[in-house]
């Protein structure tokens, strides 16, 4: 019971899903798009699961006084506040309404936004300290990786006077044609590994997922 | 906590306090609640400094900031989904009362016609969901796998076939390029040194590559065959490409990723202290 | 190119209302000093049929440009296509098609709520009007119909798919029974997964943690899915070697399945004492978040080793970095191909593409898998010998070859 | 620890604060940089210097506020340039949003005209440039593809009145201005399909002269037309725009962008260099 019903659902449902893809008729696109609405809700569930498990991470950080727990009560709060304005609507308690939450909408705009755009624009440093870190000519291979960024990175470096364009033209052309061949192998690859792995789950061979190895 | 970084921690709380002050000041008769923005503003520099910080070293103001990211993000996300998927989608579909308390109109659409009504066939996930729930608990724990033997059944099904179709058999079929053109001169290859898609020459030559590239990648791919012989060049011939292709998309990167800083010195030195405008 | 304009056309125009020129009353349309355009020859030859391989609402329509379409006259700029419920009218536009077109494919909406609602098993009528840059002056075609519109039951237009899925599961099923039966499969060395071992072994000797991150991605990712398996491999040993380990994740059904993973593991390793629920945590779904605090864990616990495998996107480097800051070894494999590069870049050993999926089988060594495997270095055989055949077959204009692959929609 | 050991390995803060103060320095400071100017560029500047006095330039303002970083700089500096020139420009917006971006632009402009300016070495005195009399704005019309074959027969089918509600016969730089014929070319800058429109119906059918300028990612998929002649340049992303301002000698928001990306560039180069001259040199010492 335990461990076949999983099993069996598997492979229920992903033949099922194989074959709905070559019938184009309505009561089959109702049964798949209702499959994806489950999915959604699931995985709402999960996300129950996932705020406790939060919950008392930070929580046991406090209780037990390990390194940083003063931080962990800064989690905790902001999630309760942040909830809090998410499902309160001045009177209007538990309406949609919360996500236009004045507050909400603050914490969204002034905490959220600003620290996500500064988190992404760390990638500015790091992909210089990485180039200066790993572009080292050690190896054939790695002196290809670092010439091709190295073309790239001065296409439109002026101070290379007449030979610029030419620089700016090798790189258009890396751009379009090595590039692309090299990503479609990758592509046939990742496809074809996609394909046979999703074949391995739906048979049962690869079942490391439902913890049975 | 030691002096010296008590002392730095005053600092800060008195810069943040002037220039959240002189923002105020400065944001008075231009808009109400002056104060407020300026504090909300001045708080979001605040932050972005901090975050910045974490490229000296992990401190203080970073490990306030992330785990205030972390809390709201989550609480955000929390929100967000009860909002649009229970809410949304589910509610209305299986109680009218509740959609009523909810203030949604209650949907009857046409999944009626399949064989359960709606408001059964939505328990179903309901249950599933409650199901999740249950690997809380530690006996009945094992039932738990069944919503995820669902999720990870149909779409192990629905990724099958798609990806067979997008990443296989139309790449495949793409790469069924005219490897010998009809000569019709060189194009601009020399007199714009234009190595794009010019001419017939070049575009003959790009396509050569591409081929053979393709080839020589997918030989690197194989696993179950040594790479020796004519076999180990090719798939040799697939590293070097593929390394070149990494190199050129690594460079080419660079330049979004320094707008994006561009991006954030604009809120900086525009938004909040308003050096430019 | 061509084809995908034309669709974008299609897409475009579907619905345009006559109006969109009607309004432009007499008076303003017809400016003093402007020509009055001739009136046009209609289309030719309008036939009209149920469109093949949908959920039906839809109907196709065909026919011969008008003759003064780019030639004759030239002064046809489109073509608007009118339907009704019944032969004498009323006809409501169903979308426009520019100069040159000579098809058009009318789909209506499913839902019974939407005025675009557009009946099965009903009779409709068809004409197409050549339209001028004059809004005056057209000419229609003669009536179509009655033409009816319906579902089908199997996509013929996707017998490609189907022919190659079947294929694909022979080889497999064939390879997977021939490994069963004790055939051994060589399987040419992986250095990242070689990497992992020592990884394991060195955390141990330096007595730190390992850190597991799964990537962005959810349970319904195949890369993730893949990941899996190489974490229940990589928690196995490690619950042997008696190491720490973390996985911080970013989705809950993600954080669940490998709870489950690692509980099972250290299980199996004979070590579930040494299991706790702690080891594999929820962060947050938002993606800068999730990456600023694995970065703080990264400098905070100092794991040996980082293990990245599964799907990941512009934060792969945010991570891979922190993680080279913090000395830790670095193992990474991702199905991106937009971040390979920077893991390739930033880390010890990177999988590439393919690889991640070949690792589990690695890994385990089990027969089942390295069957799999097999079947899919045939897989690649085989495109290898169709692309060349292909280039073949458009070399020598036998251009229907790569028509046995073409998949209509 | 000598100086090429040192160079292979720096702390990488100092990779950062060098960074860091290079984009703040080129970011407020506001100097000049050369730009390569590539060929496709060229011809778009060389194209519009020639024409002369009076003669009608058709500017297509095709994108949306989130292309505007890249094309906006385009159309101010082709604007501005035609202008300076005395010509006559035509603003047409086939995006929905464009009206609004090209209404502002052409206010922008209206005030940067009144100023004195030199370029090139040329003296531009100050002057107004009248609605109707140096610009016309037709406005928005949906459904690019028909507008753009509409417009082929008389621009007075699917723009009757301007944008501000003048008829067009009522306009003074429209009297006998019928179709493309009377329109020396048209520079469409567009961040979609509708430049894939203007190929097919206004080069294709029309045979009208056409430039693009697009945005950097799209800039590649169209150097086909380039080659096979169905336009006559293309300008790619802020690097294209950037071409423009250097050719035009009018430097603007690309030149900025370009000035810091250039440094930023060259900073992360310099690093790489001096990380390898180091290994290599080390290296060799040791006789590996």
């Amino acid at each position: 019971m335990k461990r076949q019903v999983p099993l069996a659902l598997v492979f229920i449902f992903g033949i099922f899903m194989i074959i709905q893809y070559f019938i184009p008729h309505e009561k089959s696109e109702w049964v798949y798009e209702f499959f994806l609405d489950w999915i959604y809700i699931i995985g709402i569930f999960a996300l129950a699961l996932g705020i406790w498990s939060l919950i008392r991470v930070s929580y046991d950080k406090i209780k037990y006084r390990r390194p940083n727990w003063q931080y962990a009560a800064i989690t905790l709060l902001g999630l309760f506040f942040m909830i809090l304005f998410g499902f309160d609507y001045g009177r209007h308690i538990f309406s949609a309404e919360g996500l236009r939450n004045y507050m909400f909408v603050s914490f969204f705009d002034y905490i959220l936004i600003p620290i996500q755009a500064t988190m992404f624009s760390l990638l500015a440093f790091f992909i210089a300290s990485a180039a200066y870190r790993a572009f080292r000519a050690r190896s054939a291979l790695a002196t290809l990786l670092l010439l091709a960024a190295l073309i790239i990175m001065l296409r439109f470096n002026p101070y290379f006077g007449a030979v610029t364009p030419y620089i700016e033209k090798t790189a258009g052309w890396l751009l379009n044609v090595p590039n692309l061949a090299a990503k479609r192998a990758i592509i046939i690859g990742v496809g074809l590994g996609i394909v046979a792995t999703s074949l391995k789950v739906i048979l049962g061979i690869e079942r490391a997922y439902l913890g049975k190895d | 906590m030691k002096r010296s970084s008590i002392i730095i921690m005053l600092v800060v709380l008195a810069m943040f306090v002037i220039s959240w002050l002189a923002k105020a000041s400065s944001m008075a008769g231009v808009e109400d609640h002056n104060i407020w923005h300026g504090f909300l503003i001045t708080f979001s520099a605040f932050l972005t400094l901090a975050i910045l910080s974490f490229l000296y070293k992990d401190n203080p103001f970073y490990k306030f900031a992330e785990h205030l990211f972390v809390g709201v993000s989550a609480a955000y996300w929390m929100s967000m989904g009860f909002w649009t998927t229970i809410v949304g989608n589910l509610i209305p579909r299986i109680s009218n009362s509740l959609s009523a308390f909810f203030e949604v109109p209650p949907i009857a659409d046409e999944w009626a016609l399949l064989l359960l009504p709606d408001s059964v066939t939505f328990f179903i996930p309901v249950i599933l969901g409650i199901m999740l729930l249950l690997r809380l608990s530690r006996n009945m724990g094992w039932i738990s796998a069944w919503p995820l033997a669902f999720i990870v059944g149909s779409t192990a099904g629905f990724n099958l076939v798609r990806y067979l179709r997008s990443d296989f058999i139309e790449q495949v079929s793409s790469t069924f390029v005219p490897l010998l053109v009809d000569w019709q001169g060189t194009g601009h290859f020399f007199s714009h040194l234009n190595l794009n898609a010019s001419g017939q020459f070049v575009t003959m030559a790009g396509n050569w590559v591409i081929f053979l590239g393709v080839m020589c990648g997918l030989i690197y791919f194989f696993f179950s065959k040594e790479h020796k012989g004519i076999f180990g060049f090719g798939s040799r011939v697939g590293i070097w490409i593929l390394m070149v292709t990494f190199g050129a998309s690594f460079g080419y990167t660079v330049m979004g990723r320094i707008s994006l800083l561009v991006g954030r010195l604009t809120f900086l030195f525009g938004d909040w202290l308003g050096l430019i405008s | 190119m061509k084809l995908t304009f034309l669709i974008a056309c299609c897409v475009l125009f579907l619905g345009f209302p006559v109006a969109g020129f009607a309004q432009d009353t007499p008076e303003e349309a017809q400016p003093a000093d402007s020509i009055t355009t001739p009136i046009p020859a209609p289309p030719g030859n309008v036939t009209a049929w149920d469109t093949e391989n949908d959920h039906g609402h839809s109907v196709s329509l065909s026919w011969e440009p008008s003759p003064d379409d780019g030639t004759g006259l030239g002064n046809v700029i489109g073509y608007i296509v009118f339907r009704s419920d019944s032969p004498d009218g009323p006809f409501v536009d169903r979308g426009v098609q520019p100069a040159g077109a000579s098809g058009h494919t009318d789909v209506g909406s499913k839902e019974e709520a939407s005025q675009d609602y557009m009946a099965d098993y009903v009779d409709y009528y068809y004409k197409v009007r050549a339209i001028t840059a004059d809004s005056l002056v057209f000419a229609e075609s003669v009536m179509v119909g009655p033409v009816q519109s319906y579902g089908q039951w199997f996509n013929t237009g996707r017998i490609p798919v189907l022919v190659f899925v079947l294929c694909f599961m022979a080889i497999t099923i064939f390879f997977i029974q021939k490994a069963k039966s004790g055939a051994n499969l060589f399987v040419r060395r992986l250095a990242g997964i070689e990497a992992v071992d020592e990884a394991i072994g060195r955390a141990t000797e330096m007595g730190k943690p390992i850190l597991y991150v799964l990537g962005l991605g959810t349970a319904a990712d195949i890369a993730t899915i893949a990941s899996y398996t190489i974490l229940g491999r990589v928690a196995k040993k490690i619950a042997e070697y008696q190491t720490g380990l973390i996985v911080p994740c970013y989705d809950p059904i993600t954080m669940t399945v490998a709870q489950e993973t690692v509980k099972t593991a250290y299980m199996d390793a004979g070590r579930p004492d040494a299991y706790n629920e702690d080891m594999v945590y929820f962060v947050t779904q938002s993606q800068f978040a999730y990456v600023a605090a694995v970065n703080g864990t990264m400098l905070r616990e100092r794991p040996a080793t980082n293990i990245y495998m599964g799907k990941f996107y512009a934060e792969s480097l945010i991570l891979a970095e922190t993680g080279a800051l913090a000395g830790s070894i670095q193992i990474a494999g991702t199905d991106e191909i937009a971040q390979i590069p920077f893991f390739v870049v930033a880390c010890d050993y990177t999988l590439i593409g393919e690889e991640l999926y070949a690792a589990s089988a690695y890994l385990g060594r089990e027969p089942l898998l390295l069957g799999s495997l097999k079947a899919q270095d045939y897989a690649k055989a085989a495109v290898i010998i169709l692309a060349i055949l292909g280039v073949i077959a458009m070399n020598v204009g036998l251009d229907g070859f790569k028509d046995l692959f073409y998949i209509s929609n | 620890m000598n100086i090429f050991d040192r160079m292979m390995s720096f702390d990488r803060r100092w990779v950062f604060l060098f960074l860091a103060l290079v984009c703040v320095i080129t970011y407020v400071a506001k100097f000049s940089v050369p730009i390569v100017t590539t060929y496709e560029v060229e011809s778009i500047y060389n194209r519009v210097e020639s024409l002369n006095e009076g003669d009608i330039l058709f500017l297509g303002i095709d994108y949306d506020p989130n292309a505007l970083a890249e094309l906006h700089p385009m159309a101010y500096a082709i604007a501005e340039h035609a202008f300076r020139k005395k010509l006559k420009v035509l603003f047409v917006t086939l995006s929905q949003n464009g009206p609004g971006m090209a209404d502002q632009a052409i206010r922008d402009l209206t005030d940067s005209l009144r100023q004195d300016r030199t370029y090139n070495g040329v003296f531009y005195p100050g002057r107004e440039i009248v609605n109707g009399e140096d610009y016309v704005f037709l406005g928005y019309k949906p459904y690019p593809g028909l507008v753009i074959l509409g417009m082929g027969q008389n621009f007075r089918i699917p723009f009757p009145t301007d944008y501000y509600g003048t008829p067009l016969d009522s306009i003074p730089m429209m009297k006998g201005v019928l179709n493309y014929d009377q329109v020396k070319c048209v520079i469409d800058l567009a961040a979609g399909n509708v430049a894939d429109m203007w190929i097919v119906y206004g080069a294709g059918r029309y045979n009208v002269p056409l430039a693009l300028g697009m945005t950097g990612v799209m800039g590649a998929d169209y150097y086909p037309f380039l080659n096979s002649g169905q336009v006559f340049g293309l300008m790619g992303g802020l690097l294209g725009a950037a071409q423009y301002e250097q050719l035009a000698d009018n430097p603007g928001p690309a030149k900025d962008g370009m000035r810091i990306q250039l440094y930023a560039h060259i900073t992360i180069i310099l690093f790489i260099l001096m990380g390898n001259i180091g290994f290599l040199v080390t290296r060799r010492k040791n006789g590996v």
